[in-house]
């Protein structure tokens, strides 16, 4: 009887602990945890390394200048690579780099070559545009895919200009892109974090001003 | 003795019997090997069982469009099911809780099997809620739980809420107040086997049950707890389910008399039922002594008071509609006795109202075979009841633009089918391995009716 | 924290493709637009169902893991963007309906780059807004998956420069060796179609021109050559008529410009605005219309009768007149008392009348011409100086051509978007014909059964892709602009001739419509607007000549009591070439209910006779036996004439037999198409040439039961307005009150709708919470007018087509699972020995005390601030408690997925609407996705809604304007003026669900003792 | 006996006494209670109406466990219908008033019968230590089948185990035996 119960006890601890180990681990993976479909956290790789770091935290670049349907549409949309060709008809390359081959060119007494940076290079390999910034023949252009990082779900509705027009600012939603190198998604973008914010506002406004956020459930699901 | 035999002082069980043969002959259906016939029983049961699980995969992967349904009746088949099953499971709460509080002695002999037989109907009956929802991979969105979707709940208004909690909670007391009827008995049969994987499970599930008086007294009050608590349960539990139609806007349906109508109905069907596992569990395993003519009559006594209920419910109903001065009132049970479907009311009329009435004779209550006979009519009777409420009530409502028939496919009989399935397999699944008959409360109630002790 | 530990993931994740159909891009300019309009969105539909079926089933094991992704999605931007085109923003451009040749205004919606609704332009000058089923329809042609993608030289692949240089060197050819060329189209309403075609063929010695119509206007052009010398259809203006007689026209339904006539016809039985000038419309017609349900007195008689009663109607008018009329009619007629009461009535509206009549005999239109004379309505309800079209006066021009083709003259033959061998009643002999001519050039969209006879196959745009004008009369003429750029290389008619063209000019089509109109519209004002109004196009030298004048002779046969045949266009189907559009075939017919099949209707008391119940398939031969006989099902027809046996034309097309795939493929599923392989059967073959008209009624026919069946699919089971007798109490009301309706004489009398039983102790019955759901906002809230309501369906396809809605087949309809939104009930109601007609379309009522709302367990129906009835559909767990609890069984379910395999097609989905998935609840919504931009629109220029910016696509279609919607809370607002009508109520107030849907009684210009409801 | 006291120290000694009838073990409890013996305990299978009494037992306070637990059980759904209905997030429901109270009462009862029986069960079989898998201890193995055992304890110097085995006898016993029961330290 002795040795039975012994070994019951021995089984006991033995599960016990394997339990806490379990439950250990199971604490640990809990910050980790998401419920499908919630991506708080993702932030794919890009086909190009494109900083919002550098473009809208150090050179102060407006959200909406490239994501102009902000205001007007429920798409705020990707900007075309045309409106990248802006600047970057310009800019091929950063300063340093240009600097770099300037010195470089100096030494070597020839004239500094045009500097090209890899990433930029795939928006002018986008548009099938030559070193001279002109088409390249027999080449066809081919829009650069960016990998989605915000995605609603289909049954979603949701109208980027019916916050933009009020004032709800794009770090609400977006999280504090201007110091992020590649873009990551901040909120779990989850009915219950869009309800709360819904609520929150229709008692404290959004800067001041009194909004009526509806709370119905076809304001956002038809 | 035999001179004057009545209800009250003629011994409940037959034969003699000590608490010994008690033990005996109620665990030798359980210790010894499966018979033929019950092999027979089961390879038919599980073969109905796995049709139905065909087809209900089947529906499931290809859409409840595979039923008969249409715009204008979406509920039938699986809602007639379900209540049909719930009416059934009934009686087993009712005779063990209901019965005990009113001291009727001689539930003890039907009281374990009534039981198991609620359960298995619940279990049928909780399928149908399940696999007729659209979407039932979803079906957890009926539970209130803390989600990502902030602040929504669920609709604490809607019948199939009060739906959903009471056929779970009504499941869960009713296997409950099963399983503590069943300690003693697991004990005793633990104690019974030789070693082997059946006495080591029922050593596990006996909780070391060892028949000290200082439990069986706390056992007593939990079981006459469970008993008050499952009495208003088992009320609650038809009258909710009367609400699923009883608060709608549909003639028919939209009726107060319904709560009192479906309990009457369901313990009318339940004891139906009963009585017809009873009187083939009696034959076939060989225990008339302890499910005695006697039982027989109480329990057909008890039909022909709730059939007389549910008589008087499709009478009131039809005086209900027409003092309602309702148009469509009344024309939802003029459209039921004699619109389309009106063979389903006459069925269901001549099932449940005439069949029963044979009864009245104590040579029939006597005649096994007639009583067999009678209940089955009653099984059909009270499924074709639900199926009259709810298909009749819907295919005509108010636009008649809206008036449609409805016909059953082979995929939907083929469900009922399954239903059926289950619930033999389970039941002869109990008779196999569990003690048919509660030896524990038997032995209690040996001396009954025996003068000299 | 864990940010970069799931990074690994995504890069292993591909994306998954679905098999998307790429879109076809034509032409490699320099990439001004993206490789696919919306990118962003490509192929997202499928992914969304793939997404909500699969959720369910991850949820339980991937909770744990906790790393389950959804599928990576792809942003693709454009590479330069266009100025116009904000993604996700909808751009509206202005053109004219190319669906049949009525020219209605449209507005198109483009959306990221493609065309996917289509609306009545509210501007318009004919259509005035409304839009009808077909016109709604036909955006989904656009995305025709059977259309032809390049031309085809021999049935193979070739490309434009290839044919264009083989053909234009065998046009130069013929051009020398004066060989004979013959160009066949349709209709043509474009007078730059005109222009360009006559163009080609100047440069040709031995050109015709052959126009043809299955559907053709021939007697109505030859009746005014002969009274006014001018082949032309007049403009008729429905809305300046007090007095309205029809004879066999379907004006409402069918007939010409059913939009235009509705909307002008509409206007005069506005009983709220103005009782006293409330239209009187007597119609004559044999089988029953959407017209003839509108009429205030209807009368049913055979083809043969009409020649007897247009003659007697005329000598009674020309009595009046003081004019001679060769006959006095049968004044011994069952209808001669209403006869003389109508000829009192039009002659004292006199010019304020308009007698329409829908014969192919010339004959019968020039009484019917000399009628509207002797009236004086020439000039005032008919304008043949501006006409509604100009025309051919026989329809001899195609046989003629048969002729030629046969006898192998013929050396070139053009078909421009016409298939003769199929609609024409001896299109096998053309089929063989064709092959005789020398080179076949076809202009079609797709192969079919005649273009599969050319050599070179030179598809066309579809109308939204190209430029083209349509003369509307009156004086305006309307324009078509490509909406979105083609969708694969096809090119318009117009520029192909103008290539093949001697001078080989290469001119594209809208500089070809820009020509033909100089300085004579201002053209951006034009093509904005979608029409101009322009000088008139000719002079009117309209003296009526009386020598044409003569009675009807024999203007029907059979004579006797024999079966007459009757051919119809069906109100969605018309002559079939619309065929291929699953929205129109799953259009349940406004009369029969019917959907996915033509069929033989029969009167009731002659199906009687012959022991033919509906579904019995029956043989039905022309009496000559010219034609073989036909099979098709029968169907018992209330209020239609006893000696007529009606077929829809427009049926058994070859391009139906696509439809085998249409609708869930399940153990017990039934095929969408019949034994024939196709929707319905080929009437065509039964229309026959008379007098040079083609003739759609009149044959004798006999008609035999086969011992097979045919069950039709019918959306409605029970058709009586009374609920059966005999399950009715006795002493109670067999009608119950959901249709509404008095006579004009009675509304007059009380201004409201006559009191019934249902309401005496219902009325207001209050609220036990009059405080927690007080509306303060908008309340939005719909009013639907039954008395200009004709049942022509145009808003169920354009609810169809807003809200994704799909399409089930005709077995899912069988089974009361059809998925409309939008119904329209229809009743029929027997009184004094006529049959009466009730139509009422049905949507979601939105309860404020929803009965559907209570039961739902999940939340997934709720109520929003506004008074809506909300469906989430991703929240629905698919009990159907709501469906089963609704009094008004709008609720629509998903019982299977109803595919929606055909990734072109689904280029028409609206993409603000989600594609409800397996298993979910829907239902109208009241457009709450246009409610929802209004809002944001509102708000952005923070201003409140203004009463008329939201329509709903029910409204938006309407060409009757039947449908209001509005802010009940407004009480200036169109709706709540409708509400205070005294003709408003809605439907089951009884039972305090409290709708904010409402309806306007019917009211019918009848006298009291006419009262449909006062009988019995 | 000092031996003996040490033996008590550490051993329980228990007096077993097996009967064969409902009537006999009746009568023997009734009879050992009046004798002053103490009773550790009865055995039976099944529950013998009278033997409370005959044991002198106090009535069992689970109903309070079942009240008290299913009182909070409602009380918790109720304010929980009501915070989710009413105050968390208020939604339209079919025009219905937001705190809709007679419509929260099914479930409200449903769950107060659920908290109710599920811890009255529970409190009896912690209370009775009865556990899935736990070891029966049983006074003899016919007590599930069909022995009545009244189990003595010797509780102290004064009992005569002699006399009580005879008076045992007497009152019907089939069988008596002394137990001891190793106290473990």
């Amino acid at each position: 009887m002795l040795t039975r119960d012994s070994k019951l006890q021995t089984l006991t601890v033995v599960l016990l602990i394997g339990a806490v180990f379990s439950l250990a681990t199971l604490v640990a993976r809990l910050g980790a945890f998401h419920i499908p479909g919630n991506q708080q956290g993702y932030a794919p790789e890009q086909p190009i390394a494109f900083s919002h770091r550098l473009h809208a935290g150090e050179l102060l670049i407006d959200c909406k200048y490239c994501h102009s349907g902000a205001e007007t549409s429920r798409h705020a949309g990707i900007p075309a690579t045309s409106v990248c060709m802006n600047c970057h008809s310009i800019v091929t390359d950063t300063l340093g780099s240009i600097r770099a081959e300037d010195e470089l060119a100096k030494e070597e007494k020839r004239t500094a070559r045009r500097m090209v940076s890899g990433e930029l290079q795939k928006i002018y390999d986008s548009l099938a545009l030559d070193e001279e910034m002109k088409t390249k023949p027999g080449k066809v252009p081919k829009p650069i895919e960016w990998i989605k990082v915000h995605n609603l779900p289909d049954f979603v509705y949701f109208n980027h200009s019916a916050h933009v027009s009020m004032n709800v600012a794009c770090d609400r939603c977006h999280g504090a892109v201007e110091t992020m190198e590649r873009v990551r998604q901040v909120e779990d973008l989850s009915m219950g974090w869009c309800v709360n914010c819904h609520r929150t506002v229709n008692h404290t406004g959004i800067a001041g001003t009194p909004v009526d956020a509806s709370l119905d459930c076809a304001a956002c699901h038809y | 003795m035999a001179s004057m035999p009545s209800t009250i002082h003629s011994p409940l069980i037959l034969g003699d019997k000590n608490p010994s043969d008690v033990t005996n002959d109620i665990c030798a259906s359980v210790e010894r090997g499966p018979s033929l016939s019950w092999w027979v029983a089961i390879s038919i049961s599980s073969s109905m069982l796995l049709l139905g699980l065909i087809s209900v995969a089947y529906q499931i992967m290809t859409g409840i469009g595979t039923w008969g349904l249409n715009n204008t009746v979406g509920w039938a088949f699986d809602i007639t099911n379900f209540v049909f099953w719930v009416g059934i499971g009934h009686a087993g709460t009712l005779i063990s809780a209901v019965l005990f509080l009113f001291r009727q002695k001689w539930r003890t002999s039907v009281n374990r099997a009534a039981e198991a037989m609620t359960i298995i109907a619940v279990m049928c009956a909780g399928i149908f809620p399940l696999i007729h929802m659209g979407r039932p991979w979803l079906a957890h969105w009926m539970a209130p739980y803390p989600n990502t979707r902030g602040p929504l709940w669920i609709n604490f208004r809607s019948p199939l809420v009060w739906d959903f909690f009471a056929i779970s909670t009504y499941f869960t007391i009713s296997f409950v107040f099963w399983y503590v009827g069943m300690i003693p008995d697991l004990a005793t049969l633990r104690d019974r086997l030789k070693a082997g994987w059946r006495k080591t499970t029922a050593g596990f599930l006996s909780l070391g049950w060892n028949g000290s008086f200082r439990t069986w007294l706390h056992y007593e009050t939990v079981y006459l707890l469970l008993a008050g608590l499952a009495t208003p349960l088992v009320l609650s539990v038809h009258t909710i389910v009367s609400w699923d139609f009883a608060t709608s806007v549909i003639p028919g349906w939209h009726t107060t008399l319904l709560p009192p109508y479906f309990v009457a109905g369901a313990i009318f069907s339940g004891m139906s039922m009963v009585l017809t596992l009873m009187l083939i569990a009696r034959k076939t395993m060989r225990l008339e002594d302890y499910i005695t003519e006697q039982h027989v009559g109480a329990m057909c006594k008890m039909l022909i008071a709730t059939g007389g209920m549910v008589a008087m419910a499709y009478l009131t109903e039809f005086v209900t509609a027409l003092y309602s001065n309702s148009p469509y009132e009344q024309f939802a049970f003029m459209n039921r006795a004699f619109g389309p479907f009106s063979w389903a009311y006459w069925i269901m009329v001549g099932c449940n109202i005439l069949s029963p009435q044979i009864l009245w004779f104590k040579r029939a209550r006597s005649n096994m075979l007639v009583v067999f006979v009678v209940t089955i009519f009653i099984n059909i009777g009270m499924w074709f009841e639900r199926f009259v409420i709810i298909v009749t009530s819907l295919h005509r409502d108010y636009l008649p633009s809206n008036w449609t028939g409805y016909s059953p496919t082979w995929i939907e009989i083929a469900t009922l089918v399954g239903s059926f399935g289950l619930f033999l397999t389970l039941f002869l699944m109990f008779c196999r391995f569990i003690p048919v008959i509660a030896m524990a409360e038997v032995k209690g109630v040996l001396s009954h009716g025996r003068k000299n002790q | 924290m864990s940010d970069n530990s799931s990074k690994e993931y995504w890069k292993s994740l591909e994306r998954r493709s679905d098999g998307v159909r790429p879109l076809p891009v034509a032409g490699d300019e320099f990439a001004s637009v993206p490789d696919a309009p919306g990118g962003e969105r490509k192929g997202v539909e499928l992914r969304r169902r793939d997404f909500l079926a699969a959720a369910g089933f991850v949820l339980g094991s991937a909770t744990l893991s906790g790393c389950a992704r959804a599928p990576v999605e792809k942003a693709i931007p454009y590479l330069v963007a266009p100025e116009t085109i904000v993604p996700g923003r909808a751009t509206y451009y202005a053109s004219t309906c190319g669906a049949c040749s009525a020219g209605c205004g449209m507005v198109v919606k483009n959306r990221d780059g493609r065309a996917i609704k289509v609306e009545g332009n509210a501007e318009h000058p004919v259509s005035h807004g409304g839009l009808c089923a077909v016109g709604q329809a036909s955006v989904l042609g656009l995305y025709d998956s059977h259309r032809l993608e390049h031309p085809l030289q021999d049935g193979q692949e070739a490309t434009w420069e290839v044919v264009d240089s083989e053909v234009t060197h065998r046009f130069d050819a013929m051009r020398k060796s004066g060989a004979a060329v013959r160009l066949l189209t349709g209709t043509v309403t474009s007078p730059t179609k005109r222009r360009v075609i006559q163009a080609f063929l100047k440069s040709f010695p031995n050109a015709k021109h052959i126009e043809y119509a299955m559907l053709s206007t021939s007697a109505i052009c030859g009746a005014h050559r002969k009274t006014h010398g001018q082949s032309v259809v007049p403009r008729y203006s429905f809305d300046k008529a007090a007095v309205i007689v029809g004879f066999d026209a379907d004006f409402l339904g069918t007939w010409l410009s059913p939009v235009a006539f509705t909307a002008g016809w509409s206007k005069g039985r506005r009983a709220d605005v103005d009782t006293k000038n409330f239209s009187y419309h007597a119609q004559f017609e044999s089988r029953l219309t959407v017209t003839g349900g509108k009429a205030d007195r209807r009368v049913a008689i055979a083809p043969a009768q009409l020649g007897s009663v247009m003659n007697r109607l005329a000598s009674l008018l020309a009595t009046r007149a003081g004019v001679a009329f060769g006959a006095t009619g049968d004044d011994t007629d069952v209808h001669a008392p209403v006869i003389e009461g109508l000829a009192a009535r039009l002659w004292h509206a006199r010019g304020k009348s308009l007698v329409v009549c829908g014969s192919q005999d010339v004959a019968t239109q020039i009484v019917c011409n000399f009628i509207n004379h002797m009236l004086g309505n020439y000039g005032a309800t008919l304008d043949i100086a501006r006409p509604f079209a100009e025309g051919e006066a026989s329809d001899t021009g195609a046989q003629e051509l048969l002729r030629e083709l046969q006898s192998g003259s013929v050396d070139a033959l053009i078909i421009d978007n016409v298939d003769p061998v199929y609609d024409l009643p001896n299109g096998a002999e053309f089929e063989a014909a064709i092959k005789q001519a020398g080179l076949v050039v076809s202009v079609a969209d797709r192969i079919n059964d005649t273009s599969k006879l050319a050599t070179y196959v030179c598809p066309d745009h579809h109308y939204l892709e190209s430029w083209g004008d349509v003369t509307l009369g009156g004086g305006f003429v309307g324009f078509q602009q490509p909406v979105m750029r083609a969708l694969f290389d096809t090119r318009s008619v117009l520029e192909s001739l103008s290539i093949w063209s001697a001078s080989g000019s290469h001119k594209s089509d809208q500089a070809l419509v820009r020509e033909t109109w100089g300085d004579q519209v201002a053209w951006n004002m034009a093509i904005h607007d979608g029409f101009a109004r322009i000088s008139e196009l000719r002079v009117a030298s309209a003296t009526f000549r009386n020598a044409a004048v003569k009675p009807i002779v024999d203007a029907g046969r059979p004579s006797g009591q024999e079966l007459a045949l009757v051919l119809y266009p069906k109100v969605a189907m018309r002559d079939g070439r619309h065929a291929s559009n699953p929205w129109l075939h799953e259009m349940p017919d406004p009369i029969t209910k019917v959907v996915w099949d033509n069929y033989a209707s029969i009167a009731e008391d002659t199906a009687g006779k012959l022991g033919i119940e509906t579904g019995d398939v029956v043989r039905v031969t022309l009496a000559d036996g010219k034609s073989p006989a036909i099979e098709l099902p029968a169907l018992v027809q209330p209020a239609q004439h006893d000696q007529v046996v009606a077929i829809a034309l427009g049926y058994g097309h070859p391009e139906s037999a696509r439809f085998k795939q249409v609708g869930p493929a399940w153990l017990e599923g039934k095929p969408t198409l019949g034994d024939n392989g196709l929707v319905g059967t080929n009437a065509a073959k039964l229309l026959t040439y008379r007098d040079g008209t083609l003739r759609l009624s009149g044959e004798h026919v006999s008609i035999a039961k086969t011992n097979r069946t045919h069950s039709l699919a019918c959306t409605q089971d029970y058709h009586n307005i009374e609920i059966p007798a005999s399950l009715v109490l006795p002493g109670m009301d067999r009608r119950r009150p959901m249709i509404q309706e008095t006579t004009l004489a009675a509304y007059e009398r009380d201004g409201t709708l006559p009191s019934h039983g249902y309401d005496a102790h219902h009325k207001d019955l209050g609220d036990l919470w009059p405080d927690d759901h007080k509306y303060e906002g908008y309340h939005w809230g719909m009013a639907i007018d039954l008395t200009t309501c004709t049942g022509c369906s145009a808003c169920v396809v354009s609810c169809q087509v807003e809200n994704n809605v799909p399409v089930v087949g005709r077995d899912e309809v069988a089974r009361k699972r059809i998925m409309h939104w939008l119904r329209i009930d229809r009743y029929y109601s027997d009184s004094e020995g006529t049959t009466d007609i009730l139509h009422q379309p049905v949507m979601c009522q939105h309860c404020d005390n929803a009965p559907c709302e209570t039961v739902c367990p999940v939340l997934a129906t709720a109520h929003s601030e506004e008074g809506l009835n909300m469906q989430t559909y991703n929240r629905c767990v698919g009990t159907r408690y709501c469906a089963n609890n609704c009094p008004y069984k709008v609720r629509r379910f998903n019982w299977f997925d109803y595919a929606h395999e055909d990734t072109l097609a689904n280029m028409a989905l609206n993409p603000d609407i989600t594609v409800r998935t397996r298993g979910v609840m829907e239902k109208c919504s009241l457009c709450v996705q246009r409610i929802e931009e209004a809002r944001i629109e509102a708000k952005k220029q923070g201003i409140p809604i203004a009463d008329g910016d939201i329509k709903t696509a029910c409204q938006q279609s309407c060409p009757a304007g039947s449908i209001v919607f509005g802010d009940m809370n407004d009480p200036k607002s169109a709706v709540s003026k409708l509400i205070k009508s005294g003709r408003h109520y809605r439907m089951l107030e009884e039972t305090n669900v409290k709708p904010s849907v409402g309806y306007l009684g019917l009211v019918r210009n009848r006298d009291e003792n006419e009262d449909p409801t006062h009988h019995g | 006996m000092a031996e003996r006291i040490n033996r008590l120290a550490s051993n329980r000694r228990f007096l077993l006494a097996i009967f064969s009838s409902e009537n006999d073990i009746l009568a023997a409890t009734a009879d050992a209670r009046d004798r002053g013996l103490s009773i550790a305990d009865v055995y039976t299978p099944y529950a013998v109406h009278g033997l409370d009494k005959a044991m002198d037992l106090r009535p069992s306070r689970l109903p309070w466990v079942c009240f008290a637990l299913g009182f909070a059980g409602a009380g918790f759904k109720v304010w929980f219908e009501f915070w989710t209905s009413a105050t968390d997030w208020p939604i339209n429901v079919g025009g219905k008033p937001w705190n809709s109270l007679p419509a929260f009462f099914p479930v409200t009862f449903e769950v107060m019968v659920l908290f109710a029986s599920l811890s009255t069960v529970a409190a009896f079989l912690l209370g009775r230590g009865l556990l899935p898998g736990r070891r029966a201890k049983l006074a003899s193995p016919g007590v599930t089948d069909n022995e009545f055992a009244l189990v003595i304890e010797e509780t102290d110097a004064t009992f005569c185990l002699d006399e009580v085995t005879a008076r045992l006898r007497v009152m019907g016993a089939t069988s008596v035996e002394e137990r001891v029961e190793q106290e473990s330290v």
